[in-house]
């Protein structure tokens, strides 16, 4: 009965979304129904929102990458504002998982996945290391960064049941890390006008020392998604008493 | 019209409403609810999507650039996923160790 | 132009079916695997709507580290839907 | 300078701080959530004299980058949830990951409030929400997790629903700026405006504990500990009602106000008549709170028609925030055992279902004055039919605990008196406003 109606509502509803995505079209987004209004003065732009990223990021920012530009400058706030959603998502699992770190024995993982882990486990770290340095350059950035630097840990828990991450480390980094961010976005509304603007040179766009802020961001951000989903899996995976 | 993905889009948000609406299973729940926000992320990229656009990255030759906010939300969105898939299984575990089950069996008691 | 729209039906029919799979299986591991699946396909559509930022992030954690956790947390509970 | 990013920067470093100074974090947090409540404070008398702040960040101007917007009355909902998160950490006695989460989830809940973007408003509703899951859960037990566990699976379905809901905006309109939203509104098509405003209207409504979505509210009251239950009833319910009553303004249509009055009149009578049957007191408490979101609702839904509405709805928000936090702090005990906890539920009840002193009073006379200007007679009869019903139930509820009782906690007593004397002093100064006023008249 009740599978009967939830079926009946998710069909409902399937149709319901259809029907309204038929209405969105891919448009140009330099058309003029799109263009914005200024909430602070009221006065109409002559562009839209996506055709000003696209066409100034590389001035006002200095990034090559217009996501990036958006995630750590024109909307670094909402970023901010994930890192703490993960951050609060880590403290939560550590604080409800809190005492259930034991010992019930588990299967040691074979010679070649051991001696492999490690000899590996250098060279994910930098490829992690990589892909959050270059985050204005390439694609990819503190997020992806930082999960590749938590799959390394995650493969040396696979391979050694007794692996278990430094949680003093683990949270002084991911600590560290965020205040960097928060102290970064202070220090914009003291040098600079306002909360998260830049205050660094731009640099020539292209290159790793350049984009102001960002690179420095992303590093934080990295170093902090990555402690905080390896401290995450960590916390899962314990065995309890 | 890109109807594969807004397909996807709609099939996935209703498979994870069904599946929210029809188990018992508390991690099937989740499950179906992490099928849910990976079916709202594609549906905010495919908005942003422009026919023949190019990833908006500059590369030297200038071309037509798909929207790059959508993909800044989508970043964002995922991570929040995760976080709230970490903490819910944390709570799932605390739950069956202490009730030895994961099957929902109450209900909604008004 | 064609090929690629033949490539993203075809991708439509492999996440909707991992996902439906994912919800009816009783087995938790296999469910979990299959949403990891759809996830995993998923980035590559987001390749495809060319948001490599994106495909790089969802392919990371969306499939890969949400997968883990979730087979973790299942190895702690339960295998079996009942 | 005050500038109102202060207030959630400075509590997201303190929180990034607290793991490396774990000795003193209860004192920290109070200190920093009694600076945060003093900055709100001076915020407001900055909006009250200069007239709304818009600022901007990351130096971009508002559509192309983020904003916050602060009115009178989002500075005031700043100040309530900041002084009675303030008050209520009083009664915390866990350790420091617990303050932590507790100061996220208040930064989170200022956040809604004071933001101007609509996708920075959804990050700041799962930072809020995150937190309340955890700091449900926090008592450790099975009731407690139980009901952590439905809070979520709702929560995280509306905030799925929110996305859709800012997704389909976006692909209209190619903004995520309130403001912006609403001035380009109308050149949204019909159909398409209707989906957003319903997925958004679903999406908070499971925060704001609106009718059909709020399976969750009295199975996380009633596991909660008494003063997560208290921060619950301040913090993201009163923020996620702002929240909807900007949505409203933004859709200024009267077909979605009329929905918001029908949602509102259903929440208020389920909740009422919910309340009403319950046996055990927290339950009770908890439908409570849904039968007075849905009061809040039903003012904010007439705020195109009368003046009244906004000064209703915030007296209704000061009562409810401070006279229900109150109750939920001393409802650990069995019975009312002090002085103390006598007078603070004697006062916390008269003030909810609206005697003369108190600023629940001011609430409904505005509503009721409001309704009756627009001559609304029906809702008007709802809204005494269900205040009759809260009499009735809140009566049982003095004279089964006004006797004897266990000894009280002044830990939590005395804070829960804090609280509610605010709604004594909130409900006097109008009085003598209104004094003062006829005297010079005069």
């Amino acid at each position: 009965m009740r599978k009967v109606v939830a079926i009946i509502l998710a069909s409902a509803f399937f149709a319901v979304l259809l029907v309204s995505f038929s209405n969105i079209q891919q448009a140009d987004y330099g058309e003029k129904e799109y263009y914005y209004q200024n909430p602070i003065n009221g006065s109409y732009a002559n562009e839209s929102v996506p055709s000003h990223y696209i066409s100034n990021t590389k001035n006002e920012t200095g990034a090559v990458n217009a996501v990036t530009a958006i995630v750590v400058e024109y909307r670094g706030f909402d970023t901010l504002g994930e890192v703490t959603v993960l951050f609060t998502a880590a403290t939560g699992v550590s604080f409800l998982l809190y005492k259930t770190r034991g010992g019930k024995k588990r299967t040691e993982a074979n010679l070649i996945l051991k001696e492999g882990s490690k000899l590996v486990l250098p060279f994910i770290l930098l490829t992690g290391a990589y892909i959050f340095i270059h985050g204005h350059l390439t694609p990819g950035g503190g997020f992806p960064g930082g999960a590749v630097i938590a799959s390394g840990f995650l493969l040396m828990m696979l391979s050694y049941p007794k692996f278990f991450m430094k949680e003093r480390a683990v949270s002084v980094t991911e600590s560290m890390a965020g205040i960097t961010f928060a102290f970064i976005g202070l220090l914009g509304l003291v040098f600079a006008s306002s909360f998260l603007q830049n205050f660094l040179p731009l640099g020539d766009a292209g290159y790793i020392l350049s984009a102001g802020i960002i690179p420095i961001i992303y590093i934080a951000i990295g170093f902090k998604v990555g402690s905080e989903l390896s401290s995450i899996a960590d916390k899962l995976k314990e065995v309890q008493k | 019209m890109m109807w594969p993905e807004y397909i996807t889009v709609a099939a996935l948000i209703s498979i994870g409403l069904y599946g929210v609406m029809a188990k018992k299973n508390l991690m099937k729940i989740f499950i179906a609810l992490s099928l849910m926000e990976t079916g709202v992320n594609l549906l905010l990229i495919t908005i942003g999507y422009i026919p023949g656009g190019t990833a908006p990255i500059e590369n030297g030759n200038f071309a037509k650039y798909v929207d790059p906010l959508p993909q800044a939300l989508v970043l964002t969105a995922i991570v929040i996923g995760l976080s709230v898939t970490a903490l819910a299984l944390t709570l799932l575990i605390w739950y069956h160790s202490k009730t030895g089950t994961l099957e929902y069996r109450r209900g909604m008691r008004w | 132009m064609i090929e690629l729209t033949i490539i993203s039906w075809i991708m439509a029919f492999l996440v909707i079916g991992a996902a439906i799979y994912a919800i009816e299986t009783k087995d938790l591991i296999s469910a979990a695997i299959a949403a990891g699946v759809a996830s995993l396909v998923v980035s590559i559509m987001f390749l495809v709507l060319q948001a490599p930022d994106v495909a790089i992030t969802e392919a990371s954690i969306g499939a890969g580290l949400t997968m883990a956790i979730f087979v973790y947390a299942i190895g702690r509970t339960g295998r079996w839907e009942e | 300078m005050v500038t109102p990013v202060l207030m959630i920067a400075i509590p997201l470093l303190a929180a990034f701080l607290m793991p490396l100074i774990k000795k003193a974090h209860r004192y920290f947090t109070f200190s920093i959530l009694l600076l945060n409540a003093i900055l709100s404070v001076l915020l407001f008398a900055k909006v009250y004299n200069d007239g709304a702040i818009y600022e901007t960040i990351a130096g971009f101007s508002p559509p192309v980058g983020i904003y916050l917007a602060v009115d009178n009355l989002s500075a005031l909902l700043a100040l309530i949830i900041n002084l009675f998160a303030t008050i209520n950490f009083v009664t915390s006695k866990k350790d420091f990951k617990f303050s932590m989460l507790y100061l996220l989830g208040v930064t989170g809940a200022t956040g809604i409030v004071l933001t101007g973007d609509i996708f920075n408003m959804f990050v700041f509703f799962e930072i809020t929400a995150v937190a309340s899951y955890a700091l449900v859960a926090s008592k450790k037990d099975e009731k407690a997790v139980e009901g952590s566990i439905k809070y979520m699976i709702l929560g995280s379905v509306g905030s799925s629903f929110m996305l859709i809901g800012i997704a389909i905006i976006y692909s209209q309109l190619k903004s995520l700026n309130l403001y912006d939203i609403a001035a380009r509104i109308s050149s949204m098509d019909p159909k398409m405006m209707w989906l957003s405003f319903s997925f958004l209207l679903t999406g908070i409504g499971v925060e704001a504990e609106l009718f059909p979505l709020n399976g969750w509210v009295p199975d996380a009251y009633e596991g909660a500990s008494s003063n997560i239950a208290s921060f619950l009833s301040f913090g993201p319910s009163k923020a996620s009602i702002y929240a909807i009553a900007r949505l409203l303004i933004i859709f200024s249509m009267s077909r979605t106000y009329e929905l918001a009055l029908y949602v509102g009149i259903a929440t208020l009578l389920i909740g009422e008549v919910a309340a009403f049957m319950q046996k055990n007191e927290k339950r009770m408490l908890a439908y409570s709170s849904i039968g007075q979101m849905g009061l809040i609702l039903i003012a904010f839904s007439l705020i195109k028609d009368t003046s009244y509405a906004i000064p209703a709805a915030f007296f209704i928000i000061v009562s409810h925030a401070s006279a229900k936090s109150s109750l939920f702090l001393i409802s650990g005990k069995k019975g009312f055992g002090g002085i103390t906890s006598k007078y603070v539920g004697l006062a916390g009840v008269l003030s909810l279902i609206g005697m003369p002193p108190m600023a629940g009073f001011w609430g409904k006379w505005y509503l009721l004055m409001g309704i009756a200007d627009e001559k609304m007679w029906a809702v008007a009869a709802v809204i005494i039919f269900s205040a009759v019903i809260e009499a009735i139930y809140f009566a049982r509820y003095l004279h089964k605990n006004l006797g004897e009782g266990e000894s009280e906690d002044l830990g939590y007593s005395i804070p829960a008196a804090v609280m509610v004397s605010v709604s004594i002093v909130m409900g006097i100064l109008p009085l003598i406003y209104n004094m003062a006023g006829g005297v010079l008249n005069a």
